[in-house]
């Protein structure tokens, strides 16, 4: 039996996601670092997290960044003070989960894997994990009020300059 | 070809004549080198009087607590005993070889090697095995161990065991000396001054892999003339730069080895910014809460200690932020390395989160310490594609001592010192 | 010239069908195989297929599941009595193509990529290939019916203990 | 607060670039590049770029090929004239960004992932980027008018046979 | 440093001395060292009498039908002949090298390469190359050949070709003894019981990397004491368990071998199940289809044997489930590993349900085959991190000679004995 | 075991000996042996006069500009003097051996090494370094380098550097002959008629690795006998075959040459295409415009030439498709392909856009060059697979030298002929 229609908001607010998901990969891919923090709320958190500490509790993350402050603190350190090899980063990610919209805020999760190429190298598989994100609307738009990056690549290629 | 060969990490005795003595030029083939790093593995890591580090106490609270750790590139289990103690075992079965356990941490009551069951104490001893006396089937026996099988010499592979407040080292020399002995009274102290009465809380761990020769990382922390020059934050915030007050310590032998400095309130000053690139002279944080530094009373003085316990291991306080780096050598060229970072029982829930925001400058991703994996990988690079060639670590000159100042490359020579002799090249 | 909208039923089985992949990935990569079992139906096919043996009209699998008894032996394997190393999965699913929906009945495919990370190593890639489904709408939710899992991967790394 | 509802011309308009990259990357991956050709306008555009070129403004591709007629060549070529070890391609795509749509052209683009697997190896990361992509529609349908595959994976793995 | 250089699979003759004689304890370096490996490649897979398995008739139904193969590292193509017979020829072109065939399976009349265009019949003469004799412009001939060119020095490697009831075997060796010779006697029957005057069908094939030795796989099978301890579902299904009637056979050289058993009820038994943690009592199936074994009548008794002809191939019939499992060995710790699932063309539609349901439990997922790639992956983990090591091989004494039952390690002494006598060791 | 050695890559005198004299049999350890490989770079990349070619002086228009290249395996940086000249420094820096440069290209006024900040002029040399005085405290200094330490001994390694018509070559032999005289007054003309007196517009740039040799590439380019054979397109129209008016042109040393062809209409041709499974009689273009041939003035007859300048490079002209192919080599077994596509300042943009349509011809994705990084990968792999053997290159005989036609494999004999004078084998 044909089940009740989806409510359109509920495609909307999977839309919003999904499109929020593939802008975010494409500026970070564009290493457009102004347009990624943007994207984020005046008050935010965002880590990348090895997954056995996600798992066990234990508070540690490899990146933890609390506010656009510090977002912006990370892209200063990327551009100005960091010395690296640089490289390429290519999201893919997958659809969205949306787990809860209460119209302000949007609780969802989405598998990613980032790959890092090198000049005259080849393409690696980087880092692969999930969004754990918690959006909110503002201006009709949405922010993330939270993303951690929770990646099962806990031996990390090296480095880790850029987000993820 | 000799020059070339050794270049490309292929060896021969000629590949691996060090010319001169002193320790002040160090050739790429000790990088490079497979046979090399071959003998290092077995007179650092598996012997020798040498002690590795494979965890932390407090990773391990209750018996039969275990984890996989590593000594060289040999897996093995740190596992609490019953008696609070802790027993190292080789992770590899003495049947048919199988390194049996595959879980990174667990609570067991015995070892069982999956393939045929034999079963092992936490001590390492064989407990026993199936068929050992055969099947009967009727009134004759099938099969079983021979008469002469003797289980006691069928056990795991036992290392010694030595804790020294918190941090567990093992050795696989029956004979090393106590662990304090190895560390020398030049060093004891230093790590007294973080760990001695302290219980530990584990805040988490990183790992990167890092295509480099294990002995880079050594050097890196034995090298307080980069710090101030590589990294923008050291020089700019004044955590690590040569107008600061510093010591440089080691011991005995010149394996181990601690920096010791404490910050100023960085800025411009010509003889230490004049000409750094790296050295950003308006740059302040927008969020100043990553290094929202609080003085801790055990600190009488210095804000960092580097210590380098040879040849396994980092200890590192930087202002507020704790860890251990583990280098699990990898080939001659990679290793891996795994950051504990931790703090204390008592620590007030601000403290914590002020460790863990610290903790943004460290680890693969960390503000001043990305970098140095990326020179790490940069320097291998630089050896691989040289013909024959050598390092040159004259800062202060060509010999070996403390000094009062970071305005030096002794620690290295240090090391290198001490590498020859061992290595007997 | 703009064409007819698209059908609000076909957004909704577009929605659903996306929506039951990335729900699927992730409660894999959990490793949470009681959800994964009940997002099958009572009497379903599931296959991992090499596609050498789909192409040539072989009917051997690497794993071949029919019904929900089948699977239920597989998650006892899975979890007592398969010894293995344990590893992470990660799924990156692409969209579906939704290929027929009779209101009861959607035959849908979308192509995976399956990364496998062992504890203290890189993350590998492990399985590529694509879902060939008939999903069943049961009480206004989708249960799969039949997934084949026809993978390009046909050299297994080692082993293959998980469900993908 | 929450945003008006997103048009349906727009969900419309999403699902149908999707669904196109998920045909797309399908025919591909069956390698039935007659069905590939027909995704294309008469009169297209199709290019697989290094992304160092594209950033440098450089106007050499690693595949150029004008109108259909050309498409058919490299078919031909695939088919017919060119030397190679076969392999496996799988795609996987993410979710597009609609740049612009004007009822009759869309702009669009999607990062992607394809996975080479040759026989009796192992599956390989092969080519990673982005799908910058101008869409016409035709009788209700898209057809690309322009596809730009700017890789990130600059140094192939030998060569490259199919398209992208 | 010998022991070091075995372990980490560096050569030397002091890494080779096998200690004492006798095949009970197995160096480590007999599975790491490279310069091993090459010596076991000259002389198990490309010579010295021993014959490969190459492929299964029923692949290959109709003149010109070919499949890529491999014996040992070297990639060969089996074609049908137009006779009905076999070739199998080196792919390699005599030209310039190259590994010219690329599709793994297909029906040709004649193989061309496509750099130059050389062609060769389907049993590998040369039929022909492009401009031999040059290309005439006006009344001058340009390039060609040279005169004493002769094609029949440039055609490509022939192998020696034998197929037994079916299956497809090869050598490089022309002087290699007949294949029932080389299977012997005591092998052969269990061969006939399967294959004699049946027709098969192809079911399919399933493919695994596994990084280990390729002497582990043929141990693996030559091992009955693992079975009942390792895979919960023989224990506890009865499949293979210690007391059960069983028949360990090995050919005169010791390098082939069967194991034969009959399944029984499984369940509870003091003897075989008593502190075995896989063994699960109250485990049962909640789809029993996987396990609906029926008894065939060829059986005769057993309901399983598996047979291994060494070096290259595993023949397994599990109750219903029966296959080929290649072996390609990949360097001295990997090898592809390749299993083609079949049954006969008599088969109901039933039966082959149930040959691919009980498919299930072999293969690289199967339920009681996926850990012997897990176990192999493991035992090279050890073999590699270890100095020098041997592993213990007396379950049932030292010496090697068919048994009675499954309590034993004699089979593996067995191929070891053989090859320390072929490898001079 | 020597045969066997050889064929997996290992080493050893015994392995390296080449039967007879002559170069139309080369054996496949001259492949695959990595001891080989490494006196290869030794001598032919890394000095005995050889010029290895770094870029194009159209890359690099403003002084400062710079960009990563690689001679052999080592990374050296090429930049635009102040001059207008060109400097060549290996890319290591003489401290500590950092790879410091990774930025592909870019535009410097020195080179600043990020672990210490040692400071390089754009020519090498070393302009300072921090705290080589020391650093003052109070009147003491602390640190510093010996008294002794000469900046001159540690500047970058400066590679010698020649330009010709556009295009920049560097040797790490001071002593390297003038370049012209390094390629030969029978080469030079063809370099001359391409680039003399034109200003270069860079298209872009092609990257592949290629699972194959070096040599192979080289002998690619030096093999007219396959073009014909392999690539569909140029016997079937007419680009490349048998029945054409060429030329194959060497240097003295018979280690750089140039094969010339001028194109005729294609279609069939007894001669050439009769039994070529590669000729399709019938095939014509969709489009034309991949194959919209303009003459070009300067062509004088000529359609193509085929320029190999060993080790390093080719240049070609392929109808009007221009580009350089630069050979990266990484080891015995796999080297890194680059095309540099250009054309000329005064271009039209149709001539531009016809040089871009002609490009699909080449590069990894070439209807007439993908199957040539096959066909190599493909030989590799023969090559590998082997036990002793050798390639047999006798077309047009046994000797070495130029020809008024195509039908030969004289230029790969001349080729190997000097690298066994070289080689010393
Ligand atoms: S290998 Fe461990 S029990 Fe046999
Ligand atoms: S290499 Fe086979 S024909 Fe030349
Ligand atoms: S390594 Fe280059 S400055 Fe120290
Ligand atoms: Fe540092
Ligand atoms: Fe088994
Ligand atoms: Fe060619």
């Amino acid at each position: 039996m044909r089940p009740a229609p989806i409510p359109l908001t509920v495609l909307e607010s999977q839309y919003r996601v999904d499109q929020f998901n593939a802008a975010y990969g494409d500026c970070l891919d564009r290493g457009d670092y102004d347009a990624w923090i943007a994207m984020f709320a005046e008050d935010c958190l965002y880590k990348v997290v090895p997954r056995e500490n996600f798992d066990a509790g234990l508070p540690l993350a490899t990146m933890a960044l609390e506010g656009q402050g510090m977002l912006k603190d990370r892209v200063y350190g990327i551009t100005n003070t960091l010395f690296h090899g640089p490289y390429y980063q290519r999201h893919v990610i997958g659809a969205a989960r949306v787990l809860a919209d209460d119209g302000a805020t949007i609780e969802a999760g989405a598998n990613y894997a980032v790959f890092r190429t090198k000049p005259g190298s080849v393409s690696e598989v980087y880092n692969v994990g999930r969004y754990l994100d918690v959006f909110v609307r503002q201006a009709g738009e949405l922010k993330l009020k939270q993303r951690l990056c929770v990646f099962d690549s806990e031996l990390i290629l090296n480095s880790l300059i850029y987000p993820i | 070809m000799n020059a070339l060969t050794a270049a490309n990490g292929v060896s021969g005795a000629a590949a691996r004549r060090w010319a001169g003595d002193g320790a002040s030029r160090i050739p790429f083939w000790a990088y490079t080198d497979p046979e090399i790093y071959r003998r290092e593995l077995e007179r650092f890591f598996y012997g020798r009087g040498h002690w590795c580090y494979v965890a932390l106490e407090a990773e391990l609270p209750n018996a039969g607590d275990y984890k996989l750790s590593r000594v060289g590139e040999r897996s093995v289990i740190v596992v609490r005993a019953r008696d609070g103690g802790f027993h190292v075992v080789e992770n590899r079965c003495t049947h048919r070889g199988v390194r049996f356990c595959q879980t990174p941490r667990g609570n067991a009551r015995a070892f069982v090697c999956p393939y045929h069951q034999w079963t092992y104490k936490l001590n390492g001893d064989l407990a026993g095995l199936p068929f050992r006396h055969g099947v009967k089937k009727g009134d004759e026996v099938q099969g079983g161990m021979p008469a002469d099988f003797d289980p006691r010499q069928h056990g795991l592979t036992k290392l010694k065991v030595e804790t020294y407040h918190g941090l567990v080292f093992a050795s696989f020399d029956p004979a090393a000396l106590p662990l304090a002995e190895y560390f020398g009274p030049a060093v004891t102290p230093w790590l007294d001054r973080i760990f001695k009465g302290r219980k530990l809380t584990i805040l988490g761990t990183n790992r990167q892999r890092i295509p480099g020769n294990w002995k880079l990382m050594m050097e890196n922390i034995k090298d307080p003339y980069h710090p101030g020059l590589l990294h923008t934050w050291f020089v700019t915030f004044g955590l690590w730069r040569a107008d600061q007050q510093s010591r440089m310590v080691m011991d005995d032998a010149g394996r181990h080895a601690v920096m010791i400095s404490q910050r100023n309130q960085g800025g411009e000053a010509k003889a230490v910014t004049e000409g750094v690139t790296s050295f950003k002279k308006d740059m302040t944080l927008h969020d100043p809460r990553l290094l929202d530094v609080v003085v801790e009373p055990w600190w009488n003085g210095p804000t960092v200690t580097m210590i380098t316990l040879f040849p396994s291991v980092i200890i590192q306080q930087q202002v507020n932020s704790l860890s251990t780096r583990h280098i699990l050598p990898a080939g001659p060229d990679s290793f891996d390395f795994v950051w504990t970072h931790f703090g204390f029982a008592d620590d007030s829930a601000e403290m914590t989160r002020r460790r863990l925001r610290q903790a943004n400058l460290f680890g693969p991703a960390g503000f001043v310490s990305a970098d140095d994996g990326e020179v790490i990988e940069f320097s291998q690079a630089g050896f691989r594609q040289a013909g024959a060639g050598e390092t040159v670590c004259e800062l202060d000159g060509r010999g070996v001592a403390p000094t009062p100042h970071m305005v030096t490359e002794t620690l290295i020579r240090g090391m290198y010192a001490y590498w020859r002799k061992v290595m007997e090249l």
